[in-house]
């Protein structure tokens, strides 16, 4: 027999800010079998919701991850709305969906960065990064701050757009366009790249079903699932194809996030060219009671909430699937038989998100 | 050559090697950030990383890993020491590889799972490029007749025009000596993006990682002085053949992902090697 | 709202998995919710944008049946049953033994099953 | 020395750990080490290796498990050091400060010296503290070991 080693992988590692950690057999440098063990992240959220003011859940479901915020309070949002049957005013819709996608840019714009890392590509990690500080700069001018930005809230948004920020938006994202034209090049065609990228980490279309992938993983191993289909905010009247690759290996969902910020500018282009005028927020009173499941497309795929209420001051119970939660069964499945040198991009390629799995 | 010549060459290579590898290195980090349009540090960063270091409490996993360290600088300023006089370049590139080899064993002394991966990746890579080196060696012995390296100096034309593919096989191997990307596999010193954390030195910690620092300025000033006898007639062209050699490679590194062990090896072999042996074979049937 | 929901008893989820497995539904989650006396599950599983919810109540010492020979990516939502619960699943391949998020210095054994936590007695072994 | 005290100034090397809590501290603090920001101008670096580190860098409030690695980590470190506690949730636990599986503050596992409460704290402010911690740094304290906190796991 050869001689086995063990790796912890993690949860202290620079390749990837977030504390998981992978034990890794391994037969020389091929990896035999992987063992996550997650619990490094975990504060218990589900928990403090029952304990907590419904209202003042919603600054909860925002801090479980960092990265998709907005997301998150855009699902819990609607949850409760859904709950309480408010009608939300169409321009909120579109402002949502402005600050929804916008969300979506940065987090793929960080992903692209941290890949591009993972494979030492120093160079490339920095250019996108400079590329998102510009999404940055365009949620801080609409939002009113980098991370934590609070403008989604029960009823509507918090925040209106004038003409000149939508204006500025517009200005801003022809830079982001075109930085983005300069850097996709690099990701599709460099024959570096596409050597330490092509034929890693194979999921195939039976597995990724078997497995339950989402999100990008799924649609780079070609299945067209895309939750903005459904029609939330105002998805359902911008029209949108999702994103496929059918190569079934990290190329492929590399592909699928690059192109995705495309579609997400084209996206925003839309929405603000459609944006009704009107109010953007209505009052909310009364308490949430029944049963309600919420799906939305986050960055990393699809995000699952059920939600139970029995009329009182807090929830009864809030259910929270994260993408990243349905996509470490097929992560596990990738890592086995994959070169030590690989680890770290397989394991970004579901764009693992430790906060949200944990919450 | 004359004693007190010789006496020059030595304290140069104590006092003043050190010096040149540390701002070489400070430029090297500096035009990296140009390159990512960023400031980056001072050019005197090197230097006062190494202080720093040095006054670090030191902290070692075991005693046998500090010899190691010792003996890699050991012999790293012994190879630079012999090449400056003019020696044996036989037996320098010999040095110089024990030089390798001893750290090697220092990151194999511990038990750290990323240190020894570390360690084994630098052993492949020690296998990778050596030929490449025995390959200059013979075909430097056939254009002078000689193993000394004082030779080169007397020679008509410069070894460039005789060995110009020899040159070219030599960038794979000091890219790995540095320690760039694309073949930055065992360890890297200034960029922490890396699957096995810092690979071989790993377990190295302020002092002795201080030392492993001081040792990779005298590696870098050797593999540049290895390069300049290329073009050894006349100082200038050596200079500048060194420069470009060095700012080629900064470029290589930040515009290359890293890349798998196993095509590094192909990719050395095939095309290194294939350049080298094209090479002498071709001063053995035309000369 | 919640829809599509199918009502079974515990003893037919298998067999109603397998049906599900073999036209193509994926597995998205499983939810538990502390009810008097017990827990309700539902597994929500979807083929394409439709949702198909599965839907039983337990008692505490009860046991439910894990389906993960249907589909395996189910032992990450069992774990976190037991994890979370202390819902006791049969046959789980992949066993964290309550230590899959929870940790052993964790003070709070089966958190979001409060009334239930003086009844659970699973064994917590050290990482 | 002097000129020691100088060199560390300018020369602090960091460790990053995310504890907890929801990345975004963590996210901006690996946008401080890129263009706009660049935090190796002031000859920072960050290493992931605890070994070689000056700077801990705790973002992210600590719970029941990343307690034990965060004190691992701490102690591998060599003296001098520095831990900074980025974000609230670092400094007291914030919004999830009463939850079941937390510890309120990363100072009750390891020797805090600096707190930047903020959420999220903005990479302009990340800079600050560490060139603050950086000052610390140069002046060599030995810190008494006593003030040492017992971690969540050695609780009762």
């Amino acid at each position: 027999m050869k001689r086995r080693t063990v790796i912890p992988f993690g949860p202290q590692h620079v390749v990837f800010p977030e504390p998981i950690q992978f034990r890794l057999i391994l037969e020389e440098e091929r990896v035999v079998d992987a063992i996550p063990a997650l619990g490094y992240m975990h504060r218990g959220i589900e928990q403090l919701a029952t304990v907590k003011d419904f209202t003042k859940t919603l600054y909860l479901a925002e801090r479980i991850c960092g990265i998709c915020s907005v997301m998150h309070t855009l699902a819990y949002a609607q949850a409760i709305e859904e709950l309480m049957g408010i009608e939300v005013p169409p321009r909120a819709k579109y402002l949502r969906t402005i600050w929804a996608e916008l969300g979506r840019l940065q987090s793929h714009l960080l992903w692209m960065g941290l890949a591009a890392d993972a494979i030492g590509y120093e160079s490339l990690f920095m250019q996108t990064w400079r590329a998102r500080e510009v999404v940055l700069e365009m949620i801080e001018f609409t939002e009113g701050s980098r991370i934590m930005t609070g403008s989604i809230t029960i009823g509507g948004t918090k925040r209106d757009l004038h003409a000149e920020s939508l204006e500025f938006l517009l200005h801003k994202l022809e830079h982001l366009e075109q930085a983005l034209n300069d850097i996709y090049p690099v990701f599709s065609d460099d024959p570096l790249i596409k050597q330490r990228t092509v034929g890693v980490g194979l999921l195939s279309k039976a597995d990724a079903i078997k497995l339950g992938a989402v999100g990008p993983t799924a649609r780079g191993s070609g299945i067209a699932e895309d939750m903005r289909l459904l029609g939330y905010a105002a998805y359902g009247e911008l029209d949108f194809q999702p994103v496929v690759e059918t190569s079934c290996d990290s190329y492929g969902r590399m592909l699928v996030r690059v192109k995705e910020c495309f579609q997400s500018i084209e996206l925003i282009r839309k929405a603000i060219a459609k944006l009704p005028p009107g109010e953007v927020l209505v009052k909310v009173k009364g308490r949430p009671e029944g049963e309600v499941i919420m799906r939305i497309e986050q960055p990393r795929g699809e995000l699952l909430y059920y939600l139970k209420a029995g009329g009182d001051k807090s929830l009864a119970r809030w259910r929270i699937r994260t993408p990243t939660l349905s996509n470490l069964p097929p992560l596990v499945h990738m890592v086995k038989g994959a070169r030590l040198a690989d680890v770290p991009l397989i394991t970004l390629s579901i764009d693992t998100c430790i906060a949200c799995v944990e919450r | 050559m004359s004693y007190p010549a010789g006496l020059g060459i030595i304290l140069a290579t104590f006092l003043l090697a050190p010096v040149v590898g540390g701002l070489l290195t400070g430029l090297e980090r500096k035009v990296i950030a140009r390159l990512q349009g960023r400031v980056g540090p001072p050019l005197t960063q090197p230097f006062y990383d190494l202080v720093k270091l040095w006054h670090k409490r030191p902290q070692a996993a075991n005693r046998i890993q500090i010899v190691y360290v010792y003996a890699h600088l050991f012999f790293m300023v012994t190879s630079l020491l012999a090449f400056l006089l003019g020696q044996d370049l036989l037996l320098i590139l010999f040095i110089f590889s024990f030089a390798t080899v001893a750290l090697i064993l220092g990151g194999l002394s511990v038990d750290s799972p990323y240190s020894r991966i570390g360690s084994q990746r630098e052993i492949i890579q020690l296998v990778t490029y050596e030929p490449i080196l025995v390959l200059l060696v013979i075909a430097y012995y056939q254009v002078t007749g000689s193993f000394m390296v004082s030779q080169a100096r007397s020679l008509e034309q410069p070894l460039l025009f005789t060995l110009p593919l020899v040159l070219i096989s030599f960038l794979p191997v000091f890219i790995i000596k540095v320690r760039k990307s694309p073949f930055d596999l065992a360890t890297q010193l200034h960029e922490p993006h890396q699957e096995l954390v810092k690979g071989i030195i790993t377990e190295y910690s302020g002092p002795y990682l201080a030392l492993i620092e001081l040792a990779s300025w005298y590696e870098l000033v050797f593999l540049l002085a290895l390069v300049s006898l290329f073009w050894a007639t006349n100082w200038v062209g050596g200079l500048l053949l060194a420069a470009i050699f060095f700012f080629a490679v900064t470029v290589i590194d930040n515009i290359t992902p890293r890349v798998t062990y196993s095509w590094m090896v192909k990719f050395v072999w095939k095309v290194g090697l294939g350049l080298a042996v094209v090479n002498v074979a071709w001063l053995y049937l035309w000369k | 709202m919640l829809t599509n929901v199918r009502l079974i008893s515990k003893d037919d989820l298998l067999e109603t998995v397998q049906e599900l497995a073999r036209d193509n539904y994926r597995l998205l989650s499983i939810t538990a919710t502390e009810i008097a006396g017990g827990f309700d599950l539902i597994y929500h599983f979807a083929q394409g944008m439709t949702m198909l919810n599965l839907r039983f109540s337990i008692g505490y010492e009860q046991e439910v049946p894990s389906i993960t020979p249907f589909y395996f990516c189910a032992f990450v939502p069992e774990n976190e049953l037991k994890d979370f619960h202390g819902i006791k699943i049969a046959n789980l391949p992949i066993n964290y033994r309550q230590l899959f998020i929870l940790s052993e210095l964790t003070p709070v054994k089966t958190p979001l099953a409060p009334r239930a936590a003086a009844a659970s007695g699973t064994e917590v072994l050290p990482e | 020395m002097a000129w020691v005290s100088s060199a560390r100034k300018r020369s602090p090397w960091l460790l990053h750990y995310e504890t907890g809590g929801c990345n975004g501290c963590a996210i901006e603090f690996v946008a401080a080490l890129t263009p706009l920001y660049d935090l190796e101008r002031f000859g920072m670096l960050n290493t992931g290796n605890p070994k070689h580190a000056d700077i801990l860098v705790v973002t992210g409030c600590v719970n029941a498990r990343s307690g034990r690695v965060l004190r691992n980590l701490y102690e591998q470190m060599s003296e001098p050091k520095v831990v900074v506690a980025v974000g609230v949730c670092a400094c007291t636990g914030g919004i999830f400060h009463d939850g079941y599986n937390l510890a309120p503050g990363a100072d009750k596992v390891v020797p805090v010296d600096l707190y930047l409460p903020n959420c999220a704290a903005r990479p302009e402010a990340i800079i600050d503290a560490l060139l603050t911690a950086a000052d610390l740094l140069a002046e060599t304290r030995r810190r008494d070991q006593h003030a040492h906190q017992r971690a969540p796991d050695q609780q009762g």
